[in-house]
């Protein structure tokens, strides 16, 4: 079912938002480092579920993509194809300094230094790495937004898909993720459908 | 491990009994759990305390701190209006730059939590509030028993006051090789000293080299900016030490005595190879300088290097003007003022002594003679307190006694002295007459007294605590009233109370307590509470010169109402040494715009040096593209393209704009890289391979000066490549 | 031979799908997969469900530290350096200032020792915890998870009280380490060694002596004595075959030559031999903490080095060796007496336990029992790619 | 893509087994044993000296099997550009004799080969591979040398002293440009007003 104008919150947006955000599904992928204080946030110490947050090990089901800090060039290229297989809507969380400015891995050769020049980041968590309460506030902060319907940057990949494109292939040249992303753009009623 | 079959499955069902207990989940966000006493968080900086000098910049490993001028931050000595601002894209909290913070002004909070879409928010610019202007309490902070920087000097050995009671021998022995390398390892190379200094010197860079072991390099670094280099090293009022950003919390780096002993091992003969400014050959045009004290000389040595003709007046019988007629030897020996003078004149000044302009050759004569006229005449006449008695035979002034030392004059030295005057040159004919004293009655008995309390007394510290060592007696705070002549000798001094010296608007208008009198004992009385100029010398023209309050009115380059008169020294600002290293330097500078009819070429930001540098680069380019295909010039065209696109990419790059804007806080001009476009003219026909070594090790001159200029490491970082490529290519060339 | 892929009359339903060319086929296990430690690929040759040959792919996770190391100075390195293992950063900090020590000759006091020993031990329970629960996890046993990995935060909490930081302490320094221990820190780490004591037998219940665990974790993953040494096993790997090689007793550092504690072995040597051993590790490491905390002399905590923009390390190079939770993890350091280290080369423990052992390992497992061999290894993937 | 690992069943000569000995003994009898007299102990437990690089083969395997060096810890290798030779550090360890063998051996940067070690130890191959990809050097012998690490890298070894990290960084990847939220606090601006002078000011 084709999402209609996501603008004007009818009142099913609007139930659909609040079941959403209490039941995001984040990914069990750890891409960096920072991935190391996730066990904690998972486990009884910290504890995410009370927020129905859980892993998810299947990028098909999951709403949330942790980028838990720097990102080597190889491991974009999996990130960008999971991201791909995720079903709108989701939410890139970018974790620490790495996926800002390059972090400390700011003169190194194989590390990208700003996310969000080859994925919409939704949000931002500062430190190197996060704690986990600071972990259990962003996502706070993140179920918030899409109560409120605010979380909306990946509507972003689609409308100017051109300027991702062209930076991942600047970094890898072109590369094929067999995943026609317009066609998606459309499907979830973000591009206007194909006359 | 005998383990029984239906125990091991049924024993995990043990666990049940922590059903009834609390869970150990800590309820975040409901319930906020702080951070250790010593979390690492967000960074605060105590702007007051702050002093600016970027050692935060340069300890942090991903270049996370970048150097920005703050509104309403004033530079002063010691002082920039640059405060750190943190990249949290960058920074990985290990506080390292809490650590070696000079001043302890930056601290971490236990503030952990910071979430935003918005990327910008993570570049902060931390005050005493912190990131969310929330009050958390402090987390790691500098500790006073761990921290990176040395805080102690190296001691520097000195004569002990037996040893020096009696003998002018120099008295700081100076540093060894070990002692100078670790006083110059505690340089954090911040750049506060350079900008505090008269004449700009290169500190930073000369400490470096001194730490590198690279002697020559530091001698040319001294060189660019202060020709008296051993004298500077010995009697300098340092005042980059009190601007020391080391010095905030410990004591300042002793960079006087480096100087000294960087010089020390060089000798005269090499002098020569310290120059960096190509010696422009004798134009026509002549300059005289009146006066071979500091200021002339430094006047003359930049003028000469300028191609200028110059001839150097002196009334005493040798060159040095106070550095030799005004500075007893124990402070600066005259092998010392020889060096650095004798180098000066090889570089072709000619110097007349015994004549005395205004009296045995009248100004005009000077003028219609030379160009330009450079007056450097300093402080010689002694002034006079007036007081009864002082028209004595046995009163003298502390200048002349001082000449005549130097000279070797015979005068009376009686057995109890007393001085008038709380200055250096007190200090210096105190201690003076207190060795003659020793030599001749085997004892010191010898009184100075000033108006100046103890705590306000002009003189250094260290003088007049070597001075009561050596057995004089001080007793500040006190007037002069008269001069107790009996039967035509002088007994003494009689002396009030000195209530206040300077009024509330603090004019020199000192008040006695006349009922509060000492009389001190004296045979002889020397007068030394200062010495002003001598403005008969100007004789003829001195009607004409425009004045400004009791100097000479000039412009800031020295240029006095008459375009031909130049005005330069104690006279004119001072009275200190550098200060006159400084003002012969501009005031030659004066003279080339003057006569050479040039605009004014300082530089005073960095994007302009990268101007110089982007039309060097263009040059490297043209000149290789016009080369011919020879096979030693391969790939060469290829890399200078590049280095080209380096520079431009830092002039137009958003990141290093910041930067770019950064004043430079040593005095460059384009007038120093002139030969880089000499270099552009060196024809690219056969002789190509020799034009390729000649640019490169100009480029290599080029950037080794822009290297220090900066904290941002991007700018560095280029710098700093450009340049290991130029000395490669010069060394592939053999040429360095 | 009828087979699922037959028809009952015997007709081939997918034709050639049998043949014996097909019989093989690839399967790839990560990068982004819940049994695998972190960012790491396996691809295998499968039979059916048995592996026939199995391929590491690793390098995710390569940031290029020994060439960032090169372009930093020697103290800028000190923040670096912990980020290459993360369950276990601690050896990384205390190799890098070591093999400086050995090479300028720095003394360090003898309380900085003492302190360097109690970082390092809690280090290993913290990592062993974080081992027990990913091991726990591969075979859906998930009470142990959340005990371990929360027990494991008390832990991270005490370094996060003595050193600023809860993962990564940025503690040692050439010459010592940056902190005294806090006020009343040594009766805070004798509360939590004593919890983590009486958890233990807990564990056993529900975990060590499990059937489940007993059933999936014995006689799988077996590493052959004869090849263990060969194959160049260290640590618990190589314990878990029998041999009492451990490098706090074979080549003693800081102060571990005066402390007293065994060095547990196991017998066949499979993963749950390997899994014992860490258990008893553990105790091991709780007696020394506490043997460090009572003898622990007073003192200065770092021998003050030169200012480090300037600061040289004569020439010189140094191979150091430390005992982490994984196994032996070496740093060999060459320095040309410039500002900048000129060579760091890390020997992480799982450039043998994490590549080829785990390929000779898989050949011939089960598919299923896959992941948890890779974390009875301990094998972590950043030590591998650097 | 069907994965090649290395057969299992690698027959490696055993390594020697008798009693520990002292340093002096130890360093007498890796002279007597391999043939090679340049070994003197640096420090304790740490005995280090010079191989050529083709007699490096012999010298493991004598001090494999014959002195009793049976767990290779490591092999290092150093880019000496000024010298224009790489050095590769091997380092034997003895469980028997609780020591260390630094073996350094030089070879020139260019061809940069050296013959592999794999058939006396496993762990041989993963350092060679590494060396292989980050300095470029080939080890004969070697089967398994593809890029293993760096399969997704097209630059040149990225451990070799002529490849500047920071360059690349800086040419192929762009970095975060703020327009911080309190730029009124900096004097003229964080970006400024245009300058004079070339360079846009977009």
């Amino acid at each position: 079912m084709a999402e209609k104008e996501l603008t004007q919150r009818t009142a099913w947006d609007k139930v659909l938002a609040n079941l959403r955000k209490r039941s995001l599904w984040m990914l069990h992928y750890c891409t960096g480092c920072g991935a190391v204080e996730l066990p904690p946030t998972m486990t009884s110490r910290f504890d995410m579920e009370r927020f129905g947050i859980m892993p998810m090990v299947t990028p098909r089901q999951a709403d949330i993509l942790l980028i838990t800090g720097y990102l080597s060039v190889k491991t974009l290229k999996r990130v960008i194809l999971i991201y791909e297989q995720m079903v709108a809507p989701k939410y890139v969380v970018g974790f620490g300094s790495c996926t800002i400015n390059g972090g400390m891995y700011w003169n190194s050769y194989t590390t990208i230094k700003a996310l969000d020049r080859y994925l919409p980041v939704e949000m931002y968590l500062a430190g190197c790495m996060p704690r986990p309460e600071a972990i259990i506030s962003g996502f706070n902060s993140l179920i918030d937004k899409i109560g409120k319907g605010e979380a909306n940057s990946w509507k972003d990949y689609y409308e100017n898909y051109e300027f991702y494109k062209k930076n991942q292939d600047h970094v890898f040249g072109d590369i094929e993720t067999h995943h026609d992303v317009p066609a998606d753009g459309r499907y979830f009623g973000i591009l206007e459908a194909k006359r | 491990m005998a383990i029984d079959k239906i125990g091991s499955i049924l024993r995990p069902f043990t666990a049940l009994k922590h059903i009834a207990e609390k869970p150990d989940t800590i309820d975040v966000p409901r319930h906020y759990r702080p951070a250790a006493e010593r979390y690492r968080g967000f960074h605060v900086n105590d702007m007051e305390k702050c002093i600016g000098c970027g050692t935060c910049a340069e300890i942090c490993d991903n270049d996370a701190i970048r150097m920005v001028p703050v509104k309403g931050k004033e530079a002063g000595v010691g002082k920039t209006p640059y405060r750190p601002a943190i990249d949290y894209g960058r920074c990985c909290w290990c506080a390292l730059c809490v650590d070696v913070c000079t001043t302890n002004s930056l601290s971490m909070t236990r503030e952990y939590t910071h979430i935003s879409p918005d990327t910008n928010t993570f570049f902060i610019l931390p005050d005493e509030k912190g990131i969310h202007e929330k009050e958390f309490p402090t987390g790691w902070h500098a500790d006073d028993t761990i921290n990176f920087l040395d805080l102690k000097r190296v001691p520097m050995e000195a004569l002990s006051a037996e040893e020096r009671g009696d003998s002018f021998i120099e008295i700081i022995k100076g540093f060894s090789k070990e002692q100078a390398r670790k006083e110059a390892s505690r340089c954090v190379s911040c750049g506060l000293c350079t900008a505090a200094c008269p004449a700009h010197m290169n500190i930073p860079e000369y400490i470096d080299a001194i730490w590198n072991d690279d002697l020559t390099e530091s001698g040319r670094q001294m060189y660019k900016t202060n020709p008296l280099p051993d004298v500077c090293g010995r009697i300098c009022t340092h005042a980059c030490e009190t601007a020391c950003s080391i010095g905030v919390r410990g004591e300042p780096i002793s960079i006087r005595w480096l100087k000294r002993y960087a010089m020390d091992q060089i000798p005269a003969s090499q002098l020569d190879t310290l120059l960096t400014q190509n010696v422009v050959k004798q134009g026509s045009q002549s300059v005289a300088v009146v006066g071979a004290g500091p200021a002339g000389l430094a006047a003359a040595y930049y003028l000469v290097l300028m191609g200028y003709r110059v001839t150097v007046f002196e009334k005493h019988p040798k060159a040095g003007g106070m550095m030799r007629y005004g500075m007893p030897e124990y402070r600066l020996p005259y092998e010392a003022i020889d060096k650095d003078i004798d180098f000066i004149l090889s570089l072709g000044v000619e110097l007349k002594t015994g004549i005395t302009v205004g009296k045995d050759l009248p100004l005009d004569a000077v003028q219609k003679d030379f160009d330009v006229v450079i007056m450097a005449t300093g402080f010689h006449g002694g002034r006079s307190t007036r007081v009864p008695g002082t028209d004595h035979t046995m009163v003298f002034q502390a200048v002349d006694l001082l000449a005549r030392i130097t000279k070797g004059d015979k005068f009376p030295v009686e057995k109890e002295i007393v001085v008038i005057g709380g200055g250096n040159v007190a200090m210096d004919i105190a201690r003076s007459l207190a060795r003659l004293q020793k030599k001749q009655y085997g004892e010191v008995r010898l009184t100075v007294t000033c108006l100046e309390t103890r705590d306000i007394m002009p003189a250094d510290d260290e003088e007049i605590e070597e001075g009561t060592e050596e057995g004089i007696v001080f007793k500040p705070g006190r007037g002069p009233e008269e001069i107790i002549i009996e039967d035509g000798v002088i007994t003494g001094l009689k002396t009030s109370r000195c209530v206040r010296v300077f009024n509330d608007q603090k004019m020199f208008a000192p008040e006695f307590d006349k009922n509060d009198i000492e009389v001190y004992k004296g045979a002889q009385i020397i007068e030394a509470i200062g010495q002003g100029p001598e403005f008969d010398v100007f004789a003829p023209f001195t009607a004409s010169l425009e004045m400004a309050g009791r100097r000479i009115k000039v412009d800031e380059y020295f240029q006095s109402s008459q375009p031909w008169l130049f005005v330069v020294g104690d006279i004119i600002k001072g009275p200190n040494l550098i200060t006159g290293v400084e003002t012969g330097h501009q005031a030659a500078l004066g003279v080339d715009y003057y006569l050479g009819k040039r605009a004014r070429d300082e530089i005073t930001r960095i994007d302009e040096m990268l101007g110089i540098a982007l039309a060097f680069q263009k040059d490297q380019v043209a000149q290789l593209e016009k080369a011919p295909r020879l096979p030693e010039l391969a790939g060469l065209l290829a890399i200078e393209k590049t280095n080209l696109g380096i520079v431009e990419a830092l002039l137009s790059g958003r990141n290093t704009r910041i930067h770019l804007r950064q004043e430079l806080s040593r005095v460059m001009r384009r007038r120093d890289y002139a030969y880089l476009e000499a270099l552009a003219r060196i024809p690219a026909g056969p002789g190509a391979v020799e034009a390729v070594a000649v640019r490169a090790k100009a480029g290599f001159h080029l950037y080794t000066d822009m290297l220090f200029l900066t904290k941002s490491k991007e700018l560095e970082f280029a710098m700093d490549t450009l340049r290991d490529h130029y000395r490669s290519l010069a060394e592939r060339f053999q040429t360095m | 031979m009828s087979s699922i892929i037959t028809a009952n009359d015997g007709r081939d339903i997918m034709p050639g799908a049998n043949a014996p060319e097909n019989r093989e086929y690839n399967m790839f296990i990560g990068p982004n997969h819940p049994g695998i430690e972190g960012n790491f690929a396996l691809k295998l040759v499968v039979e059916g469900d048995t592996i026939v040959r199995a391929k590491t792919e690793a390098g995710f996770l390569h940031r290029g530290f020994e060439k960032l190391m090169e372009e930093r100075l020697f103290i800028q390195n000190i923040a670096i350096v912990a980020r290459i293992c993360v369950p276990d950063p601690d050896p990384n900090e205390e190799n890098y200032a070591r093999a400086i020590e050995t090479i300028a000759n720095i003394e360090v006091p003898r309380r900085a020792q003492f302190i360097r020993v109690l970082v390092l031990e809690l280090s290993r329970i913290g990592s062993h915890l974080f081992t027990f629960g990913g091991h726990a996890g591969t075979i859906g046993l998930y009470t142990l998870p959340n005990w371990s990995i929360s027990d494991r935060d008390r832990v991270l909490e005490l370094f996060e009280e003595l050193t600023g930081g809860r993962v990564y302490h940025i503690y040692n320094m050439p010459g010592g380490v940056r902190r005294d221990l806090p006020s009343g820190f040594k009766q805070r780490v004798l509360d939590v060694m004593s919890y983590i004591e009486e958890r233990l037998p807990e564990y056993d219940d529900i975990f060590f002596n499990n059937k489940i665990l007993l059933n999936r974790a014995q006689g799988i993953g077996v590493l052959p004595k004869d090849k263990a040494l060969e194959w160049g096993a260290t640590g618990p790997d190589l314990r878990g075959a029998g041999f009492a090689h451990d490098v706090r007793k074979d080549d003693p550092y800081e102060v571990y030559g005066e402390l007293e504690f065994e060095v547990p072995t196991g017998e066949a040597s499979d993963a749950y031999s390997r899994l014992m051993v860490r258990r008893r590790e553990i105790e091991q490491s709780i007696s020394i903490v506490r043997q460090v905390l009572d003898k622990m002399p007073e003192g200065p905590v770092w021998n003050k080095q030169p200012n480090p923009l300037k600061w040289r390390v004569p020439a010189g190079d140094a191979y150091v060796r430390t005992e982490s939770s994984k196994g032996e993890y070496a740093y060999y350091m060459v320095s040309d007496g410039g500002i900048r280290p000129y060579r760091v080369h890390v020997r992480g423990a799982s450039v043998t336990h994490g590549v080829h052992i785990l390929e000779h390992m898989l050949t011939g497992a089960r598919i299923e029992d896959a992941s948890q061999i890779m974390f009875s290894m301990d094998a972590c993937p950043p030590e591998v790619d650097r | 893509m069907n994965a090649q690992t290395q057969a299992p069943t690698t027959s490696r000569p055993p390594a020697a087994t008798g009693a520990p000995r002292m340093t002096e003994a130890l360093v007498s009898a890796i002279t007597a044993e391999t043939g090679i007299a340049t070994f003197r102990t640096k420090s304790p437990r740490r005995i280090e000296g010079t191989v050529q690089a083709d007699a490096l083969h012999s010298f493991a395997a004598a001090l494999r099997s014959r002195v009793g060096f049976e767990h290779l810890s490591a092999i290092s290798c150093v880019d000496w550009i000024a010298e224009g030779e790489f050095e590769l550090v091997y380092h034997f360890w003895s469980y028997r004799d609780s020591h260390l063998v630094s073996a350094r051996v030089r070879i020139p940067r260019e061809p940069g080969s050296m013959a592999t070690i794999t058939d006396l130890w496993l762990p041989a191959s993963f350092f060679e591979r590494d060396i292989h990809e980050f300095y470029g050097v080939v080890f004969q012998g070697n089967t398994d040398l593809e890029r293993y690490i760096l399969s997704d890298w097209k630059g040149p070894p990225p451990m070799r002293k002529d490849f500047s990290s920071r360059d690349f960084a800086h040419e192929h990847f762009t970095f975060k440009d703020y327009e911080p939220t309190w730029d009124e606090l900096i004097d003229g601006g964080y970006h400024g007003q245009k300058r004079q002078g070339e360079g846009s000011d977009e």
